[in-house]
């Protein structure tokens, strides 16, 4: 390739990219573009299930074949593009192409984001840019309360990561009460620690009589070898383990830790292994405590209600195996998305709504979707509070399967902070206003 | 002579276009022009590195380094974009100054693989420190110049012509430097440093000059990063595939030129940015592929490519 | 007249082996210094630790009264001591030229002057007129890896002598040059030298050239001077005779005679 | 006194991990002076290649022990083909260019692997977890141990053994040793350099890839796993002392005995260890523990 042909290239990219700033008038289909990890270590546990999950529910929006409320075709009628793409490379890289997918390929929307880094750097080009933006997973909560205190076009259609915390600790309180220690294992990095320390703060509140270890176990991401953990985990008085590991290094874990009985001797309380509960199967330790980050995957099999049993259905019949929790919190973030161009698209007399009606549609609104609703109540309605639930797996002989028993949901009011209120002020503060 | 002052001359007009197009090109081509300058400068201290017959392949210590202390600025209140830059170079200079005590000892592979030792331990120490975000990182403030804060397209607009603009006077600086004594003696050093040390002079100093001049070069880059992205994280400033980047631009670009450096990033950059546009589940496939078949078929870079050309157009 | 260098009760050895043994000389100016002995005998470790290139294990090195021992090489080489090497060490990618136009580069800046352009017409003129000096003029353009033998040497020397140095060492300058033509190399070295009154040591095999040029010799064996006197006695001298010239008749002459077959 | 026991059966079993991670990157550094990059791929192609296997193998049914012969027949597959089409396909028409190039060539070669990983095998998992099942597990210090991963151990000491008696005391061993030492000679003395390459190349990757095959059954063979190990292999061998054998046991030792004791004394530094020991090692002698300091020119 030689300068002039650069020269080329660029002139033809940027012709493209000035045609495509029209009017959105008349528009033909809306462009939805769907960051998630394609490869990488994210990719099994939460790429290729939340790919799954949104490709079912595009499928269906775009033939009209989802249940009520969903049943309308298209985002405001107007069929829906799909652009899967790779989230893994580094956040420069995720910069560089959320500005390429807005100026240069011209996206509507963008539903998704795992990773919590990539949303703190996204956060703030997407306001630049002005390009919808609706995060469908990534945990932390310094998006709203620190980054970007006046929202506009970023929202989060899911609670973020302390409600997983203050859960757990509600859950610890109400089925071991009589707990005195607890210890940690988390992945040494940004989710491990925010993991960790909410969940600290949340026993301090909420079950003060337990005391933490003080060697507290933060092997490196992606270590993959955790005999010596295991070992000191063994060879601690604490009872309880607390662990926000997930994908490899949870399975690699479960697989170190199985053999050397270490969840007969302690109980294990994961926070996010509702990921791995399918996969593993069998093998996934029976009697411990499990999360997924909310309502949904396993904890969805058995919640009676038509858009879930939709869902499941044709999940399975389409992949072979059952929804995960990025498979829900995925296709959340989309119907989310469908219930705001649908309600902007009726305030604006049937026609196809500018990207600030849809953000006025949606600003607070209570989404209905599968398990729980998107209430987006927090951060000037652009963060949503959603229910949550703890249980013990246990699996089912008969029906082939891992089952979630002693399961006790919490109300999104319960876990969450009112409006206004920093979240870990609020846990500091005794959980004031909390309606459990 | 006379060759030297057309390359000056090629460059001023470069900037001149380049400068007048900024206003003209879409965003997110101004941004890939960004990053171009951005890891185009690494490259270059790179280059300046690879005359003697030194590489590194742990530069982005510098360019994470650099990157941080911008970043670290913003957060405490200052955001004016030349002190940013002059700081990060600086400081990645001075941390070039001291590690370049113990690396002028080294040469070859040994030379290439102690500096990525020591990114390594940078990336370990960040991902340590919760305070500075630990993977996620942390945001950097939209930069200020003297006092005029930019809204909207002009953000990036002016961050482009400011960066050009340094861009630009570095690029001159490295190559009036090739050209003094000092910088001609690179091809000496590589080859016969008995000769030069009995000459009177000593190769392990003329070493670490070039050493600390890849440092704020690379220091230089970190901060246009940072400055560009808005963020900085480990990941994508200090881990050991960064500075496999930086050597491949440098590979690509060949020792040619100063300005083939650039070529070769934006070369680089364009090659990603498709590549991932097209191929969004095997874009390392084709960026490797692409890395590959440059090294196997285009041993001396982009800047050969220039050579072939003009001797076919006879 | 004052002695410009003197070592005294020099020592080296390489852990066990002794490769210099209490040496004692003193040099001084304007005298011409032939070093003979067998291969091994430490005449090239005497020279390394006169420039720098090795450290002593005792003794001292002072060169015009001040103690020089230690010294790394390029500082040796500011005080005014240059060397040749017995394999020339010059940029053999480079140009005749180039080669001289960097060595008076380095040799005639210092510090900021550095970063003033390599190339200058005055500094082409030095170099032009250098290689008149050692006559390899005519081969300005050639690059160093295709040059002659004989000529590669001269460059080497000529790169040695840009610093115009006091005392100029020589590690067998005519080490694989045919007998006839290392008359003329010496020729023209030693005329070069003269214009600047260097002092020169220079290691040397062949008896006939030691004859000619030297005035005064030093008779290296076993790490220790054996003889240190004016050419015509030093040849008589029984232990030279015995240890030194007993091989290097054959050591100087064979190989060439060998070479003129 | 039971944790000292614990931190030193934790520390030998890590050892042993990342003497098996780092040996196949030491051996092709030290004679070929490449940091080979793709070595993380051929550790994943391994692991992959294993846990593919065993699978396939315990689903036949067929009887338990031969589910161990996967794990090293996995190696020997991945280390010829890959590794020959890696030697011949690419680095074999760089030999003559500076060892930088073809470093990034390897980095090259694992961008591309590392998506033809996802290609051959999806990005689903594999878990072969049946052979550490089988061989259940014993007690020591009063703390239950799998059999598996102190069977490392012997597995480690054993290809440490093979590895030096082949260096010292076979031919071949010699002609590589000569060929470490000075490539130009031993070429002028009519050793046969490309041959000694191809070979280096492909047991190098066989290791590589056997560390990968070894520890699959301990591990969720996914995606990624190869990125971490070049790093941790790097860091062992910059530690024990580049191209060094014994350098390598060295590293891996003073590497996963420090780590063990960190995580059973001082946990939160855990992740630092290995850089630290790198660091300071770098500081003081930054040839490496093992390796003899390198002759400069000056």
């Amino acid at each position: 390739m030689t300068r002039s042909s650069f020269a080329a290239q660029l002139l033809v990219a940027g012709a493209l990219a000035l045609a495509g700033t029209g009017p959105a008038a008349a528009k033909e289909q809306v462009v939805l573009a769907v960051p998630t990890f394609l490869t990488g270590a994210g990719a099994p546990a939460f790429g290729v299930p939340a790919r799954n999950g949104v490709e079912v529910v595009v499928q269906a929006i775009n033939d009209g074949t989802l249940p009520a409320p969903y049943d309308s075709k298209g985002f405001a009628g107007v069929p829906v593009q799909l652009e899967v793409y790779d989230e893994s490379g580094g956040n420069t890289k995720q910069v560089t192409e959320f500005r390429n997918k807005v100026q240069k390929q011209n996206v509507d929307l963008f539903v998704g984001f795992t990773s919590s880094g990539t949303c703190q750097a996204v956060t703030p080009v997407a306001e630049e840019l002005k390009a919808l933006t609706i995060f469908a997973v990534c945990g932390t909560q310094r998006v709203f309360e620190e980054l970007d205190t006046d929202p506009k076009y970023v929202f989060r259609t899911m609670s973020h990561a302390t409600s997983d915390q203050v859960a757990a600790a509600l859950y610890v309180k109400a089925k071991f009460p009589g707990v005195k220690g607890y210890t940690g294992l988390n992945q040494n990095y940004a989710w491990g620690q925010d993991s960790w320390r909410d969940f600290d703060l949340a026993m301090q509140v909420i079950a003060p009589e337990a005391k933490a270890s003080e060697k507290l176990q933060w092997p490196k991401i992606f270590a993959g070898q955790y005999g010596a953990e295991v070992s000191a985990l063994l060879l601690s008085e604490e009872e309880l383990v607390h662990t926000s590991f997930w994908g490899g290094d949870l399975e690699a874990f479960i697989f170190q830790a199985s053999p050397r009985g270490l969840f007969e001797k302690k109980k294990v309380l994961f926070t996010v292994a509702g990921t791995a509960v399918y996969r593993l199967g069998k093998k996934m330790p029976q009697g411990v405590v499990l999360g997924s980050r909310g309502p949904y995957g396993i904890f969805a099999a058995e919640k009676d209600d038509p858009l879930n049993k939709w869902f499941r259905q044709a999940y399975v019949d389409r992949f072979g195996t059952n929804p995960t929790g990025p498979s829900y919190q995925y296709a959340q973030g989309v119907l989310a998305a469908k219930f705001g161009y649908d309600k902007a698209a009726a305030a604006n007399g049937g026609q196809f709504p500018s990207t600030e009606q849809v953000i006025a549609a949606m600003e607070g609104q209570k989404i209905p979707s599968f398990t729980t609703t998107v209430n987006l109540a927090l951060n000037k309605g652009h963060q949503a509070i959603t229910d949550h639930a703890y249980g013990v797996v246990k699996w089912d002989a008969e029906a082939g399967e891992p089952k979630m028993v002693d399961v006790v949901s919490f109300a999104a009011e319960c876990v969450n902070p009112p409006d206004g209120v920093n979240s870990v002020d609020w846990i500091k503060g005794g959980m004031k206003g909390a309606k459990c | 002579m006379a060759r030297y002052d057309r390359t000056l001359i090629g460059l001023a007009l470069a900037f001149a276009l380049l400068m007048a197009a900024n206003f003209l090109m879409p965003e997110w081509v101004r941004f890939i022009g960004l990053q171009t300058l951005a890891r185009g400068a690494v490259a270059l201290g790179l280059l300046v590195l690879w005359r003697t017959g030194l590489i590194s392949f742990g530069h982005a210590l510098y360019f994470g380094w650099g990157a941080y202390t911008a970043a670290l600025l913003t957060r405490a209140g200052i955001t004016d974009a030349f002190v940013l830059t002059v700081a990060a170079t600086l400081s990645a200079g001075l941390l070039a100054l001291l590690l370049g005590f113990l690396l002028r000892r080294y040469r070859a592979i040994f030379f290439a693989l102690l500096n990525m030792a020591f990114s390594m331990i940078l990336y370990g120490a960040l991902v340590k420190t919760e305070a500075l975000g630990s993977t996620d990182g942390f945001g950097v403030a939209s930069p200020s110049y003297f006092g005029f804060a930019p809204e909207g397209e002009a953000v990036t607009t002016t961050l482009f012509a400011f960066s050009l603009t340094l861009t630009f006077v570095v690029v001159v600086g490295v190559h009036l430097y090739l050209r003094s004594t000092l910088g001609g003696l690179t091809l000496a050093i590589r080859e016969n440093e008995i000769r030069v040390e009995y000459l009177g002079y000593s190769a392990e100093r003329a070493i670490h000059i070039k050493y600390v001049i890849s440092g704020l070069l690379a220091g230089f880059g970190g901060a246009v990063m940072a400055m560009a992205i808005g963020q900085v994280d480990p990941d994508s400033m200090a881990l050991w595939t960064v500075s496999g980047e930086f050597v491949f631009i440098t590979v690509l670009s060949g020792t040619g030129s100063v300005a083939a450096t650039y070529v070769g990033a934006l070369v680089f950059e364009l090659i990603r940015t498709y590549a991932f546009e097209y191929a969004p589940h095997v874009w390392q496939l084709i960026l490797g592929g692409s890395l590959l078949a440059i090294i196997m078929f285009l041993p001396e870079g982009l800047w050969s490519l220039r050579q072939r050309l003009a001797r076919a157009k006879g | 007249m004052a002695a410009i260098l003197e070592v005294d009760n020099l020592q080296k050895s390489f852990d066990g082996v002794v490769a210099a043994k209490d040496i004692h000389v003193s040099v001084e100016a304007d005298e011409i210094i032939g070093i003979i002995g067998a291969n091994g005998a430490g005449k090239t470790t005497f020279i390394n630790m006169v420039t720098g290139y090795l450290a002593p294990s005792a003794g001292s090195i002072r060169f015009q009264g001040r103690d020089i021992r230690g010294l790394p090489p390029r500082r040796i080489t500011q005080l005014g001591i240059c060397r040749s090497f017995q394999v020339s060490q010059v940029f053999m990618s480079e140009t005749v030229f180039d080669n001289l136009l960097t060595a008076f580069a380095i040799a005639e800046v210092g510090g900021l002057a550095l970063l003033r352009p390599l190339f200058s017409a005055a500094r082409a003129d030095r170099v032009g007129t250098h290689l008149e000096r050692y006559q390899i003029a005519d081969y300005g353009d050639v690059i160093a890896a295709n040059l002659p033998q004989g000529v590669r040497k001269l460059l080497d020397i000529a790169m040695a002598t840009v610093r115009r140095p006091t005392l100029l060492l020589l590690d067998e300058p005519t080490s694989g040059i045919s007998t006839e033509e290392k008359f003329e190399l010496m020729d023209i070295i030693m005329a070069a030298l003269k214009q600047d009154r260097t002092t020169v040591l220079f290691i040397e095999h062949d008896m006939e050239i030691v004859e000619r040029y030297v005035g005064r010799v030093l008779a290296f064996y076993q790490g220790e001077i054996i003889c240190d006197a004016p050419t015509a006695e030093a040849m008589r001298d029984p232990r030279v005779l015995e240890f030194v010239l007993g091989q290097e008749y054959h050591a100087g002459h064979r190989p060439s005679g060998a070479r003129n077959a | 006194m039971q944790q000292l026991v614990v931190i030193l059966v934790d520390g030998l079993v890590f050892s042993s991990y990342l003497f098996m991670v780092a040996v196949g990157l030491t051996i092709i550094f030290g004679v070929m002076k490449v940091l080979n990059v793709t070595h993380g791929s051929l550790y994943a192609f391994g692991a992959y290649l294993a846990a593919y296997l065993v699978g396939v193998y315990y689903e036949a049914g067929l009887p338990d022990a031969g589910g161990f012969l996967m794990l090293l027949l996995a190696p020997v597959i991945v280390g010829v083909v890959l590794g020959l089409i890696l030697e011949r396909g690419i680095l074999r028409h760089l030999y003559l260019r500076d060892e930088h190039t073809i470093v990034l060539a390897t980095f090259a070669a694992f961008l591309m692997l590392e998506d033809v990983i996802i290609l051959i095998w999806g990005v689903d998992p594999y878990f072969a977890y049946q052979p550490v099942s089988l061989l259940g597990s014993s007690e020591i210090g009063g703390l239950a141990f799998d059999n598996y991963s102190l069977s490392l151990v012997f597995v480690a000491a054993t290809v440490g053994a093979v590895c030096w008696y082949g260096l010292r005391r076979t031919k071949w061993g010699k002609l590589l040793m000569a060929v470490i030492y000075d490539r130009e000679i031993s070429q002028a003395m009519g050793i046969n350099v490309t041959a000694v390459y191809i070979v280096t190349f492909v047991l190098g990757s066989i290791l590589a890839a056997l560390g990968g095959a070894y520890v699959a059954p301990t591990i969720s063979v996914s995606p990624g796993i190869g990125v971490e190990v070049i790093v941790l292999a790097f860091a062992v061998v910059v530690t024990g002392g580049m191209g060094s054998i014994g350098g390598a046991m060295i590293g891996s030792l003073v590497v996963g005995i420090a780590r063990a004791a960190a995580v059973h004394l001082l946990p939160e530094v855990e992740l630092f260890v290995i850089y630290a020991i790198m660091a300071a090692v770098l500081a003081f002698r930054p040839e490496g523990l093992f390796a003899p300091a390198k002759a400069r020119r000056i």
